[in-house]
């Protein structure tokens, strides 16, 4: 492939915005829902899965000569599934009440396409350092898009973020926030809100 | 995939290798956080045993008719027995750790272990963070109620027996489920207590 | 374009002759004279015996929590019409239907803020993100319901007792609903208060009889489509029929199935909003049959008291479904 | 009568989309025909029950007996990889209709989130062989429920005038949310 | 009265009151008349006269090859002045032969009758057929199929019931009714020679309700002449004139899908095709004229008028005290199924059953709102139809539902747009609708 290679900055940024996993290619839907109810959450999800998705890809890329084409998705989901377990017991050993409050949504890690749709797409194909860059921007783009529900989330359903109260006596939470539907709705909006931006670019 | 054939044999190879990696980490890993969650899950069960039970300075763990009690001690007199009550709540189990005088006769502290009911609803059963001053009001209603005859919920008004506890507002199922849960296992709590033969674990 | 629209090649359509301007539109050129928008004023018309009565038992609260909604439906509509840039829609009626009815759902004590955030849903949400009139999926005003349940659930089930004629005014002394003082205390409520309304409740389902007037006109106008009714009715009295007969003492009779929480409301105003049933008649008997099973299954076994807008959010769900595997036989079609 | 509870449960209750935000995915990607989400959401079912099975068998019998709860993720999703190219392989041996219609699916489920939450919650809830069966057939029927439904309603939003921003996957998440919060309805069912 | 109908249908206000009672009127000669070269289902007629030629009442002008066509006539004696395209009241321009009333010798009663046998009970179907096709006699209920090809089913499909049309369903139009009241007799003959075409069959009467006078000499005729035929009131119901609802009311028997009559052993035909049919085999007139009911809110003095094919709209018209100077709409045919007018030159031709001329303005156009589902359109649909699906897979060109939801059985009779209270112009999408699948389908073979 002669195609030019684009700079260290844009690998990173494009995670973040044009590529953002959520937002643009709708992939690692489900922890983005289920763990979003506290920004917290949100945030020990999101750097989780950044764990998982940096390690898998330096582990991978670097195995990429080695690693036959028909046993590829096989190996990476071990591969995968070894850093879920180590992200899992982490959190366990130093942060039982994070642990309790995820559940067993650290170990759905292994099977977030996000994860393996990168290693397919990137990583298996790119080098070592290449392939870091994309997993940091990836990882970044997905942890702040579950920070950012979390915090909407937790601040309508709560009245607080990161568990500080923000919304005094007043407000009386909107408890649908945090229960499911409010993870879809929320979701919705930030879509719109996604596809508007990006028009408002465009036409710019 | 036919003219791979020749490959077969590296791709077990392969996946034999990266699999036995991935044991190799996490047995490594293992050993290193294993400790550390037994400990985390044994301190959790302690916290609970004695935050619900009287003062103590010892506790053993024994076993009757298969169900697990624990005996608290303070020098050489049994001051409280713990049990857990596990049974379906508004949305699913709810897990606890009650505590009750040696006579299995009063109730001397309830905590939440575990429950997914409702955020907002059923979870005040855990922790009510309408009530700032008090967010446990609900699981301090039991210490020193008698349950006998059962428990019984009353809804918005200020219990007046020895056997009755206020419901949450809006929660009045999980509240019941509750009440339901400790009747019946105090009810086989005493079953065995009084009449099963004893194992005891240090 | 691909498509010739019909309406602008109406407009384009008026050739100037020497004699005359002739119209020329595609048959046929006779049309009822119900429009639309009078059959949406005309169930607001419909729905005022029950915003009477709501009024008449819950006073000022209930008179503030109607205007509320329907100015914060109004209002939403109006907004939104402009942000997309339409024409203004408020005058077709249907966002005053939508706030009167949701107004009408909600618990005399409700709170106004709580008021206008359900209002904003309902229209926005429920039915502005669908596409507008005609095309939401839900009845907006049980979304919007829906949401305040989940989002407000105290609030949501606080009941006050009515006012009468004798008594003053609502003096906020909590009580509950026949519903809920049946499934959490397993206390009946005499026919009579059912059927007038001289029950706790939200503001406007207490009252069976100013419901039915309002009801009745929809079905004789041809408004609502009586197989819904029939069949949502029947269906309660079947199905909690068969419950009742096997465990009269465990369960409640068919009559207060019928004439406690919101079911005759529900029944005559929300499951026959034409935007959200289905339109073929096989699949309205089967909405109907649905919302019954749903609703007798939440009321007798579920968590809650009520299930009358769980019912009919689901059977719109399956709406779409209905109507398509229930194409009617074409006239002359074999069945194959 | 405590299995027709789980299998309530895990259909409508605690729908594993609607509630338990497992399988979004697919829901969104496969949701916009009625019959492609049929077909997808029988080959749910269909590995869901059998993946059920094999990873309670694993983690009993293997796992639990020689300590190495460990490798229960790594096993886990081996297994369900493997079951799925073998079902894959098999279908498409036996029934060519049948392969079009449900074989297309199947590589899709194998990262579906869904099929190991249900080993994962099987685990968690100390289900036996019977209820993990039972389980992991409710849940795929939840599943297909919501999926139909979502494809319904779907098709019919194909032809309004939804605003420009929210056409495609915003709408879909809407009236996920919608839905979800009709499945409200049913909280609390099983608890009695 | 136990009346027969089929089911779904609706009721539009009738307005025939205002022609009813009106005796049918010859209309004085016109000047000109604008002879279409076609006026029925098939193939267009070649002219057989040219420019300056002088022609004859019932002389043959236009004719061609084939089985599914008939021949033109001219309905007055004068010369062509000219052959050229001119504009045809269903729309577009065609090619017409205009003929200027009696400027040369040729007296204006001669008239130029047809070769028919001299004894119609004796002669061969075979013959009698020859005569109706000679006659140029076509449907003239209003879809102009000719009458040759319809009394001549194929031999796999045997017919044995005929059922007179009478309904005149669409409102304002009383042609028909007036006809059978005031020429009931020639109408029943007609009846009796098209049974005898056709060989076994029983005939039947189908007249709505509201044309009780009718009703009720058609029945004393029926016993004084001593026919076996049966006279079906029917129940005043919009489409209960449209074959496949008739066949339904009369006999319960169901046209199939996609079918004819003749699949289910029926034939239809008009009250006004019963008539040429008897005028051509008993008297040897061609089709050069037609009686047309002229009505609307618009006209000092609505008629029933007798009047020859080719005459001008206008003069039709001008004849029933229109001024023209409100007029917002004229349109041929009843109001539900008629095609709006916009040059009043166009001719009367053998399918106008009417003229209807409005001064108000039609409402609808301005109010039109979404689609609320009412399915008010579904329980109108004679024909079991969710017209709201068919216009909105029209509108969002999903053609292959359109054909799986059956848009092809689609008889545009009006009724779902007729009863939408949001004034939704379903009939036109549904016809856009066949156009675009039809190409489709074309494209595809
Ligand atoms: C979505 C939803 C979740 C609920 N969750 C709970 C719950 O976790 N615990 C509970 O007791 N009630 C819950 N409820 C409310 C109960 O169904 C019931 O209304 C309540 O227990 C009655 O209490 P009250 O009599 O104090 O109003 C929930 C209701 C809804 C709609
Ligand atoms: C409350 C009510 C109940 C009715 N129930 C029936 C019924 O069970 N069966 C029936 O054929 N007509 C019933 N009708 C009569 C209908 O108004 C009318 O006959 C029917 O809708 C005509 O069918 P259509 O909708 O196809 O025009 C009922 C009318 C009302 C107002
Ligand atoms: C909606 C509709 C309504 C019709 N109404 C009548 C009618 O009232 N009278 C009539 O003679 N033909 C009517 N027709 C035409 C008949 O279907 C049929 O073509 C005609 O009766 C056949 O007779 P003809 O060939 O002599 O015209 C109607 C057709 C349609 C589609
Ligand atoms: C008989 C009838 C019942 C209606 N019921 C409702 C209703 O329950 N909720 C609502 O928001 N709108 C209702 N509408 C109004 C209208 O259909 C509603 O605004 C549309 O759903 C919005 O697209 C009703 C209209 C009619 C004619
Ligand atoms: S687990 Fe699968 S379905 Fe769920 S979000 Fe991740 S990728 Fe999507
Ligand atoms: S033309 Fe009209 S009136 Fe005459 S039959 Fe046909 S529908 Fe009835
Ligand atoms: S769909 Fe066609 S047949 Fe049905 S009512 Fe409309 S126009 Fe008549
Ligand atoms: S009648 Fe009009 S508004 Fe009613 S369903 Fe049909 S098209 Fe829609
Ligand atoms: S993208 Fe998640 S299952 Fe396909």
């Amino acid at each position: 492939m002669a195609k030019k290679q684009i700079s260290i900055w844009q690998e990173i940024v494009k995670g973040l915005w044009r590529e953002n996993p959520v937002l643009a290619t709708l992939l690692g839907l489900c922890p983005t829902l289920a763990v979003t109810n506290t920004a917290v959450n949100g945030l020990a999800m999101g750097l989780a899965t950044s764990f998982v998705l940096l390690s898998s890809s330096l582990f991978i890329s670097s195995l990429r000569n080695f690693i036959p084409h028909q046993v590829r998705i096989a190996s990476y989901i071990v591969i995968i599934a070894t850093f879920v377990t180590v992200a899992d017991r982490f959190l366990a050993g130093f942060f039982p009440a994070i642990s309790q409050s995820l559940g067993p949504y650290v170990p759905l890690i292994v099977v977030n396409c996000l994860i393996l749709g990168r290693q397919e797409a990137f990583s298996s194909k790119n080098k070592i350092s290449r392939s870091l860059l994309d997993g940091i921007g990836m990882g970044l783009g997905f942890s702040l898009v579950l920070i950012a529900l979390g915090m909407v989330r937790e601040l309508l359903g709560s009245g607080s973020i990161f568990g500080i109260t923000l919304l005094g006596e007043w407000f009386e939470p909107w408890m649908v926030m945090i229960l499911p539907p409010g993870a879809f709705l929320t979701l919705g909006f930030f879509i719109a809100i996604a596809n508007w931006i990006n028009d408002r670019r465009a036409t710019a | 995939m036919t003219q791979h054939t020749s490959g077969s044999g590296k791709m077990v190879l392969v996946l034999t290798l990266i699999t036995a990696l991935s044991g190799a980490i996490l047995a490594a890993w293992d050993s290193y956080t294993a400790p550390k969650i037994t400990y985390h899950r044994e301190q959790a069960l302690l916290v609970a045993i004695s935050q619900v039970l009287p003062a103590h300075d010892s506790t053993r763990t024994v076993v009757l008719n298969g169900q697990t009690f624990y005996e608290a001690f303070a020098g050489d007199s049994l001051v409280g027995v713990g049990f857990q009550a596990l049974g379906n709540g508004f949305q699913g189990q709810i897990r606890m750790m009650l505590g009750m005088t040696p006579d299995l006769e009063t109730i001397t502290g309830l905590e939440i272990l575990e429950q997914v009911e409702t955020p907002g609803l059923g979870t005040k059963i855990a922790h009510d963070p309408s009530q700032r001053s008090d967010p446990e009001w609900f699981t301090k209603q039991f210490n020193g109620l008698l349950p006998s005859p059962e428990l019984t919920v009353i809804k918005n008004a200020t219990p007046t027996h020895s056997n009755e506890i206020q419901a949450i507002t809006g929660a009045t199922i999980s509240s019941q489920a509750v009440v339901r849960i400790l009747n019946q296992q105090i009810e086989s709590a005493r079953q065995a207590f009084r009449t099963g033969s004893e194992v005891v674990h240090g | 374009m691909s498509i010739p629209s019909p309406a602008s090649s109406k407009g384009k359509s008026k050739l100037k002759e020497p004699e005359n301007l002739l119209i020329l539109a595609s048959s046929p050129h006779l049309h009822t004279t119900t429009s639309t928008q009078s059959i949406m004023w005309q169930v607001v018309l419909a729905l005022s015996p029950a915003a009477t009565m709501a009024i008449y038992y819950f006073r000022w609260p209930a008179v503030v929590i109607i205007l509320t909604s329907v100015i914060a439906a109004v209002l939403t509509e109006a907004v939104i019409n402009r942000l997309k840039g339409e024409t203004l829609t408020i005058t077709d009626g249907s966002a005053v239907i939508t706030g009167l009815l949701l107004a009408l759902t909600l618990p005399p004590t409700f709170s106004i803020g709580g008021t206008i955030l359900g209002a904003v849903v309902a229209i926005g949400i429920g039915k502005q993100l669908f596409g507008g009139l005609g095309y939401n999926i839900f009845n907006p005003a049980l979304l919007g319901r829906a949401f305040l349940q989940a989002s407000f659930p105290i609030g949501m089930t606080t009941w006050s007792t009515p006012a009468t004629l004798a008594g003053s005014a609502v003096d906020g002394v909590s009580t509950a609903t026949p519903l809920g003082l049946y499934k959490f205390e397993h206390a009946l409520t005499g026919y009579a208060d059912l059927f007038v309304g001289n029950v706790g409740g939200s503001l406007g389902e207490t009252s069976a009889l100013a419901i039915l007037i309002g009801g009745l006109y929809l079905l004789i106008r041809r408004f609502a489509d009586w197989r819904i009714p029939v069949s949502y009715l029947g269906g309660v009295v079947i199905i909690g029929g068969i419950f009742w007969a096997f465990a009269p003492n465990q369960f409640p009779d068919p009559v207060f199935h019928l004439l406690s929480g919101g079911l005759i409301l529900g029944a005559f105003f929300m499951a026959t909003d034409m935007v959200t049933s289905p339109i073929t008649h096989l699949a309205t008997w089967i909405y109907g049959i649905g919302m019954a099973l749903i609703l007798v299954i939440i009321r007798l076994f579920g968590g809650l008291p009520e299930g009358v807008m769980y019912s009919i959010l689901l059977m719109n769900a399956v709406t779409p479904l209905l109507n398509r595997y229930t194409r009617p036989k074409i006239f002359g079609e074999v069945q194959s | 009568m405590n299995l027709f509870l789980i299998f309530i449960s895990a259909a409508v209750v605690n729908n594993f989309v609607l509630s338990y935000f497992l399988g979004i995915c697919p829901f969104v990607g496969v949701s916009r025909k009625v019959s492609s989400a049929v077909s997808m959401g029988l080959a749910v079912i269909f590995v869901m029950a059998i993946s059920s099975v094999f990873t309670w068998l694993i983690y009993h019998l293997i796992l639990v007996p020689f300590n190495m709860e460990i490798l229960e993720y790594v096993s886990f999703i081996l297994v369900i990889a493997s079951l799925v190219q073998l079902v894959e392989m098999f279908i498409r041996k036996v029934s060519k209709p049948l392969y079009d219609t449900l074989g297309i699916y199947l590589p899709l489920i194998t990262t579906n989130c869904a099929i190991l939450g249900l080993a994962l919650f099987s685990v968690l809830r100390e289900y036996n062989f019977i209820e993990s069966l039972v389980f992991g057939l409710g849940a795929g029927a939840g599943f297909t429920l919501a999926l139909v439904i979502m494809a319904g309603i779907r098709e019919e939003l194909d032809m309004a005038p939804v605003p420009k921003y929210f056409q495609g996957a915003a709408i879909t998440m809407i009236v996920a949310g919608a839905l979800a919060l009709a499945f409200m309805g049913f909280a609390g069912l099983i608890s009695i | 009265m136990n009346t027969a109908t089929f089911s779904r249908g609706v009721h539009p206000h009738e307005y025939k009151e205002l022609t009813s009672h009106k005796p049918i009127e010859k209309l004085p000669a016109p000047e000109s008349v604008f002879i279409p070269l076609q006026q029925h289902i098939g193939k267009p007629c070649e002219p057989l006269v040219a420019k300056g030629d002088t022609v004859t009442t019932g002389q043959k002008i236009g004719d061609a090859e084939g089985l599914v066509t008939a021949p033109v006539h001219a309905s007055i004696s004068g010369v062509v002045k000219s052959i050229g395209h001119f504009p045809h009241p269903l729309g577009g321009r065609v090619e017409m032969i205009h003929i200027q009333n009696g400027s040369t010798g040729a007296s204006s009663d001669s008239e130029i009758l047809l070769d028919r046998p001299s004894d119609w009970e004796k002669a061969s179907p075979e013959e009698l057929i020859r005569v109706v096709r000679e006659a140029g006699i076509v449907g003239m209920g209003g879809a102009g199929f000719p009458a040759h090809v319809k009394l001549n089913p194929p031999p796999d499909k045997p017919i044995d019931a005929f059922i007179l049309n009478g309904c005149e369903c669409e409102p304002y139009l009383t042609a028909d009714h007036r006809m059978m009241v005031e020429n009931t007799d020639e109408i029943l003959l007609g009846m009796a020679i098209i049974c005898k075409i056709l060989g076994k069959c029983k005939g039947y009467i189908g007249i709505e309700k509201n044309k009780s006078d009718a009703i009720q000499r058609m029945q004393e005729r029926v016993e004084a002449l001593h026919y076996e035929f049966a006279v079906v009131p029917l129940e005043v119901k919009y489409p209960q004139g449209a074959e496949k609802m008739l066949v339904q009311s009369v006999l319960k028997r169901k046209v199939p899908a996609g079918g004819l009559p003749l699949d289910v052993g029926v034939v239809v035909h008009n009250v006004g095709t019963t008539l040429a049919i008897h005028d051509a085999i008993i008297n040897g007139k061609p089709v050069t004229q037609r009686v047309v009911t002229v009505t609307g809110d618009g006209l000092r003095d609505p008629k029933n008028i007798l009047a020859p094919v080719g005459a001008p709209f206008q003069d039709l018209l001008t004849y029933c005290g229109e001024t023209m100077s409100e007029t917002k709409q004229v349109f041929m045919g009843g109001p539900m199924m008629g095609l709006a007018q916009y040059d009043l030159s166009v001719p009367l031709v053998k399918t106008t059953s009417g003229i209807v001329s409005l001064h108000q303005e039609p409402v609808g156009a301005i109010r039109q709102m979404p689609c609320i589902q009412c399915g008010n359109c579904v329980s109108a649909c004679p024909m079991n139809l969710i017209p709201t699906r068919l216009a909105r897979y029209t509108q969002n060109q999903r053609y292959t539902e359109l054909v799986d939801w059956g848009v092809f059985n689609c008889i545009e009779c009006g009724s779902c747009a007729f009863v939408c209270p949001s004034s939704i112009p379903l009939v036109q999408w549904i016809r856009v609708g066949k156009n675009k699948a039809r190409q489709g389908q074309k494209s595809a073979s």
